[in-house]
């Protein structure tokens, strides 16, 4: 049988219940980043699987555009967990309740 | 009292204290959160010249405190020679600075001479002064090659040595060795001169100039060397002073103290030849005093070669009783033999008293302090070697800088660990 | 080194200003400005002056090591702002009353002249540092009490400098310790003599 | 059995397992390197879908950009500061397990019955190919229609570096514990630095005479000792 | 992909692969000959005939050598790391052209393992995983020096990354394609520059852009003014300090394959790659000359290291940073100007 868009939507479904499973479990802050980003890569697979079965190019601008955000999103969630390490509090979810440093 | 460093680490905060260790308290209140490192540059490094281990604390890579130690290479040369006849510390002196071993025998020679009012004739003088002159080229060029090298250059030091290597040559021809070459004997030279040595000599005089200038291309005007040098490991002319510098570190920071001209020695004076002192204070400034220290070293030789080139008058200063008797003496009159088993036996035995002569070695003031009991051995013999003395500015000079700068401040005081440890 | 040559003219002059640096080097050591100014502020603790092979030697007390020290950089005629070398000697040999001679060679910049100070110390007294004087001296008297175990009193970090931090073995330039050191190292047994051996370059065997 | 379905088998298999890797493992750097391996997993599924341009521009940014940073950011942190891997309460993880595999079966059957959408752009390989390759025709829609989001998504970009120099940016000194790490042979005591007693420095520095002379600095030369024999006088 | 069968493709990566492996060794060679030539002496003899067998020696001897693994290192991540530096810098080959689509032995092949229309983004994407090799070896190498190390090369070399992107943008609006067999195609074509035809290289049309690709493709690689990981191993304790013998070599040889890498890159974009006389009617001369600006690139690299010092981190950085990047936009800037007023958008 050939490959058709649903294996790849298949597959952008599983890596993105993964990436939610990390965020839902996982306690270091790090660890919750690259889940986020996995997601993000998942929706990608899902936009371009169907810009390539739709024949329109739009889909591929739209996953352009969500990465450059996405990117913008994780520098300052990261300058946040460094600011915080230098105040020698550890990058954990669960303690980082208020916004108040 | 936190330390702020302005664009050239000139040490700002006015209570700095420039002894070993840092004015600001041990327990720094540094924020939380960074980490203060000690880091070692251990004994064996490439960049520290010979055995020498600096502990650094950094802060990210600012050096908050540096704290040399010395001691890997101390052979206790001072206790030694106060078993040893006179003439038998000669040797010794070479394994001081061992780049610049003429020098280091010079100094010791004049001292003793000068307890022994002795006065050496005037083309003794001459030769001392042209092979002293060689051996502070060679000291430089070492020094050159290796500052290059550690700073990144790595061909300069190719070049430097090259260079090197004819002034080797030229030791070898006159007293057979190349590196402990033992030559300066207490009253002149007691052999007289092989004849290829004035050819060998104007040889090198012809070449050399241009020679400095392929490394001056090479260097002044490069614009990383600029970077890596100008600003970096400032020395203030009070600093200087007050840290005992001399030589090129010295004079980089302006401060005119040369002794060939301040108290001058051997034939400096009927010489003529200039001292380059600094305006600034840093490692660039040094860089460009030790480049024209090398041109006024050469200056110097051709003025002395010229002068001494065809005089035959002899070299050693027979007439007095603490010279060994020349060698067809000792083998035809009876109290030339007999004078020469006496001196071999006994040696001489030197007034009592108390004295100290300084020379302008190559790296600064190499200084000899010999307290005599009228004994064939010196009572205590004190060698003041300018490194020893320079290195104790690093500390001060360190704070505040680059961690990638502490190569070029090591290579910038010019020491060789054979002559700080002793 | 030409004896008469800085040493210009016998005759003094008397009509200059008392501070040419010609006065340094005459004979007559009650022209030495030095010894004139220190004879006059610190009377009672300016002891001696000797001259030497054309050097100028001043005896002064332990307490005013520094002061003396301090006064001579900060005179205004003076001005000897550069300590060349502080460095000991042991006169157990030589003395029997005190039995370290601390030594200061000092040297004026300005004036180019050059003056040792010398004060004798007993084994235990202490001499004051001269570390608030002149910075170069921090590593001098390390090694001063490294290798003489005489300690300077308000020295900044006074600790070993060329022996190891834990050498308990005394302080080795002073004149009773053995030039050996203390342990007896193991002597090469001598029943095991090496044979002479022919050798080719020599022969007869060396 | 196409090749294609051969090679995307493969792809989506190392992708699914890197990704599991990332959530599973107990090292944090371990699973970022297993991030890594997911993420050019992904950008070959774009090369496969032809969109090659999404797929290198994938690497570059994320694997190259941003996980280097969280490498950064995991290594600089203090190990022992970081949150141990098993704290969260038992039950927390067996919620998410059950949540997680509720989505799955949804979206599976979301998956199956949808209705496949006709061809309705101009974008087929062969027009894509014609306009000279994936890239062209993405820079050629971005600029024409999507134009207005591209100026917002520099803006976007923009906001979000100057907020991280903000945030981030350290405050330069620190200090708490020091770690002594001896790379040479260490000789006598470890704490070589001796606390003696300060003392007041004999001089002080004046700074503002210390700027360093713009230009070409000169070396002067003298014959007479007794000149520039005071502080400051070569550099008037 | 290629209109060739799968066979031709494999033989023609095959023999590249090879031509590239042989030639990383003989670079070792070259460079010590050349470094030798600029210190006045003359390197290695004694191997071989003009010290022609030197790769062949060291090999052997960095086999020879103990591999050390330290207690503290993470061992999976220290075995593999140098691995990744050496196999990203090999993967760039895959889009170097070397030549057009010639008639061989009946069949036609094409001189290029593959050409990707993204193949400058490409090599750029693999130079980025390659920071991977460093930053995991610093760090799996269980000492905190090597780690800082680690980071500090690995931002340089993420810094520089940046501006060699930013430089190739240029050429990316004149070609409007980044393919590069496209891009080394349109530079065979002539412009007539008063009397005479020359070829329409992209260093005359882009002199800024080059300078900046240079000074990038130094950095990138750690060579040069810019080889601070060497400096660290000396100073602090770079990545590399902790690894000996066949790891080390890794690294080492990772290096001057992505030195013959840029130089390939810079040639292609900027020196017309396969462009000179008689290219175009004798494939084997084209590929000569690609070889020849290469070694002239390789000569250059080496001329660097023989005569400027190091930087220290912070120029380093704050080059990159002040000077290099504003002078890259300015040069996309400028080169979008002169492409509007050509045509005729402007005026």
């Amino acid at each position: 049988m050939d490959l058709t868009t649903n294996h790849f939507l298949f597959v952008s479904a599983a890596l993105f219940v993964i990436g939610m499973m990390g965020v839902l479990t996982r306690r270091n802050i790090l660890i919750v980043f690259m889940c986020v980003e996995m997601m993000v890569a998942a929706v990608g697979i899902s936009l371009v699987a169907f810009s390539h079965e739709t024949a329109t190019i739009n889909g591929q601008v739209f996953f352009l555009f969500a990465l450059a955000v996405a990117a913008a999103e994780s520098a300052v969630g990261l300058a946040i967990v460094v600011a915080l390490s230098r105040q020698g509090r550890a990058p954990d979810v669960e303690e980082m309740q208020t916004l108040r440093n | 009292m936190e330390p702020t460093k302005t664009e050239f680490n000139v040490m700002e905060s006015t209570q700095t204290d420039y002894s070993g260790t840092l004015m600001v308290e041990d327990e720094h209140e540094l924020a939380s959160g960074e980490r203060v490192m000690t880091l070692n540059m251990g004994p064996q490094h490439p960049s520290t010249h010979g055995v020498m281990r600096v502990l650094l604390k950094l802060d990210g890579e600012t050096v908050i405190e540096c704290d040399p130690m010395i001691g890997y290479l101390h052979r206790g040369t001072e206790k030694l020679s106060e078993t040893k006849r006179y003439a038998q510390i000669v040797p010794w002196t070479d394994r001081l600075d061992y780049t610049a071993a003429p020098q280091n025998n010079l100094g010791y020679v004049l001292a003793v001479e000068k307890l022994l009012g002795l006065n050496v004739p005037e083309r003794a003088q001459y030769w001392r002064v042209i092979m002293v002159e060689l051996s502070r080229l060679a000291s430089h060029l070492v020094w050159l090659g290796t500052h290059a090298l550690d700073i990144g250059a790595l061909s300069m030091s190719l070049y430097t040595f090259r260079e090197r290597e004819m002034i080797m040559d030229i030791f070898e021809t006159f007293c057979g060795a190349r590196l402990t070459t033992n030559m300066m004997e207490i009253g002149g030279f007691s052999r007289p001169l092989p004849d290829t040595l004035i050819e060998q000599i104007r040889n090198f005089l012809r070449v050399f100039p241009n020679r400095i200038t392929e490394y001056t291309d090479l260097l002044t005007a490069n614009p990383i060397w600029l970077a890596r040098t100008k600003g970096v490991g400032v020395i203030t002319p009070e600093a200087a002073t007050s840290y005992s510098l001399t030589g090129a570190c010295l004079r980089g920071s302006g401060i005119n103290y040369d002794i060939r001209k301040a108290d001058p020695y051997l034939v400096y004076d009927q010489l003529d030849f200039e001292v380059p002192l600094g305006q600034f204070g840093d490692v660039f400034d040094r860089y460009l005093v030790r480049v024209e220290e090398m041109r006024q070293a050469h200056k110097i030789i051709t003025q002395a070669l010229n002068y001494i080139e065809h005089d035959d008058r002899p070299m050693m200063a027979y007439e007095s009783a603490y010279v060994m008797p020349p060698h067809m003496g000792t083998m035809t009159t009876a109290e030339d033999m007999q004078r020469h088993f006496v001196w071999v036996i006994k040696g001489f035995s030197a007034p009592i008293g108390e004295v100290y002569h300084a020379i302008e070695h190559g790296k600064g003031e190499f200084g000899i302090h010999i307290v005599s009991d009228g004994g064939s051995m010196p009572y205590r013999m004190r060698i003041r070697t300018p490194d020893y003395v320079n290195l104790g500015v690093l500390p001060h000079m360190a704070q505040g800088a680059m961690l990638a700068d502490m190569v070029a401040l090591i290579g910038t005081i010019d020491i060789v660990l054979g002559s700080v440890d002793r | 080194m030409t004896d008469g040559e800085n040493q210009k003219s016998n005759a003094v002059v008397t009509t200059g200003t008392g501070w040419e640096r010609e006065l340094y080097y005459d004979d007559d050591l009650s022209k030495h400005p030095v010894v004139r100014e220190l004879s006059a502020v610190f009377p009672d603790d300016f002891l001696d002056a000797v001259r030497f092979r054309n050097e100028t030697t001043i005896y002064v007390t332990p307490a005013r090591f520094r002061d003396i020290a301090m006064y001579m950089r900060d005179h205004e005629k003076l001005q000897i702002n550069f300590l060349s070398d502080l460095t000991a000697v042991d006169m157990l040999n030589l003395r029997t009353a005190p039995r370290f001679d601390v030594t200061a060679q000092l040297y004026s910049i300005p004036n180019r002249v050059r003056l040792r100070m010398k004060t004798s110390i007993d084994d235990g007294q202490s001499v004051p540092s001269l570390v608030p004087v002149f910075n170069g001296a921090n590593w001098m008297e390390r090694e001063c009490y490294d290798m003489f175990g005489i300690f300077f009193e308000g020295h900044p970090n006074l600790r070993r400098i060329l022996l190891q931090d834990d050498w308990d073995e005394g302080h080795p330039l002073r004149k009773d310790y053995p030039t050996r050191g203390w342990k007896d190292f193991p002597v090469y047994n001598k029943e095991r003599t090496i044979r002479r051996t022919k050798t080719r370059w020599t022969g007869r065997g060396v | 059995m196409s090749w294609e379905l051969v090679f995307f088998a493969v792809f989506s298999a190392a992708m699914l397992l890197t990704g599991i890797g990332v959530v599973a493992l107990e090292n944090p750097v371990h699973s970022a390197i297993s991030l890594v391996g997911c993420f050019i997993n992904v950008a070959a599924l774009f090369v496969m879908l032809g969109a090659e341009f999404l797929g290198v521009l994938q690497i570059i940014i994320y694997t190259g950009a941003v996980l280097v940073l969280v490498l950064f950011t995991i290594m600089l942190v203090d190990p022992n500061k970081l949150p141990a891997f098993y704290v969260g309460k038992p039950m927390q993880r067996n919620v998410s397990a059950i949540v997680g595999a509720i989505l799955m079966v949804e979206l599976g059957v979301a998956i199956v019955t949808r209705v496949a959408l006709e061809q309705i752009g101009p974008h087929t390989n062969a027009m894509v190919d014609q306009m000279g390759g994936n890239v062209q025709a993405i820079g050629q829609v971005m600029l024409s229609e999507y134009a207005l989001a591209f100026e917002v998504a520099s803006l976007v970009l923009t906001v979000g570096v100057v907020g991280a120099v903000v945030v981030g940016l350290p405050n330069r000194l620190g200090a708490l514990d020091t770690v002594t790490m001896s790379l040479g042979h260490s000789r006598g005591a470890e704490d070589a630095i001796a606390a003696g007693p300060k003392f007041e420095s004999p001089m002080n520095i004046p700074a503002e005479r210390y700027v360093a002379p713009v230009g070409e600095r000169k070396v002067v030369m003298t014959k007479d000792p007794d000149k520039y024999t005071h502080p400051g006088e070569t550099s008037k | 992909m290629g209109d060739q069968p799968i066979w031709i493709t494999f033989i023609v990566t095959f023999v590249i692969m090879i031509v590239l492996l042989t030639s990383m060794a003989y670079t070792t060679w070259y460079e010590r000959k050349v470094l030798a030539r600029f210190q006045d002496r003359i390197g290695p003899t004694r191997t071989g005939p003009a010290g022609l067998l030197q790769p062949l020696a060291d090999a052997v001897k960095l086999m020879g050598k103990e591999d050390l693994i330290p207690e503290a290192a993470d061992r999976k991540v220290f075995y593999f790391a140098p691995m990744i530096t050496f196999i990203t810098a090999i993967l760039a080959a895959a889009v170097i052209p070397w030549g057009g689509t010639i008639e061989l032995f009946g069949q036609s092949v094409n001189l290029y393992p593959t050409d990707l229309n993204v193949g400058a983004l490409f090599i750029l994407a693999t130079g980025s995983i390659g920071v991977y090799g460093i930053i995991l070896g610093g760090w799996s190498s269980g000492n905190r020096y090597s780690l800082l190390g680690a980071i500090r090369s690995a931002a340089q070399v993420i810094s520089y990354e940046l501006i060699l992107g930013f430089s190739l943008v240029g050429i990316f609006i004149i070609t409007g394609t980044m393919s590069l067999k496209e891009i080394m195609f349109r530079q065979h074509e002539t412009i007539s520059f008063g009397p005479f035809e020359i070829a329409n290289w992209f260093v005359l049309s882009q002199p800024l852009a080059f300078v900046l690709f240079v000074i990038a493709a130094v950095a990138e690689t750690n060579r040069a003014p810019f080889d601070l990981p060497e400096a660290e191993s000396e100073l602090v304790a770079g990545f590399m300090t902790e690894y000996s013998a066949m790891r080390f070599a890794l690294y080492f040889l990772g290096e001057y394959i992505s030195m013959i890498i840029m130089s390939l890159f810079a040639s292609t974009l900027f020196l017309g790659g396969t462009s000179g006389p008689g290219a175009d009617t004798y494939w084997p001369l084209g590929i000569m000359w690609l070889v020849l600006k290469a070694i002239a690139f390789l000569f250059f690299y080496i001329w660097l290291r023989a005569t400027l010092p190091r930087f220290r981190f912070d120029q380093l950085m704050g080059l990159a940073w002040k000077v290099l990047l504003p002078l890259a936009i300015l040069n996309i800037a400028l080169t979008a100007f002169f492409r509007l007023i050509g045509n005729g958008q402007v005026f």
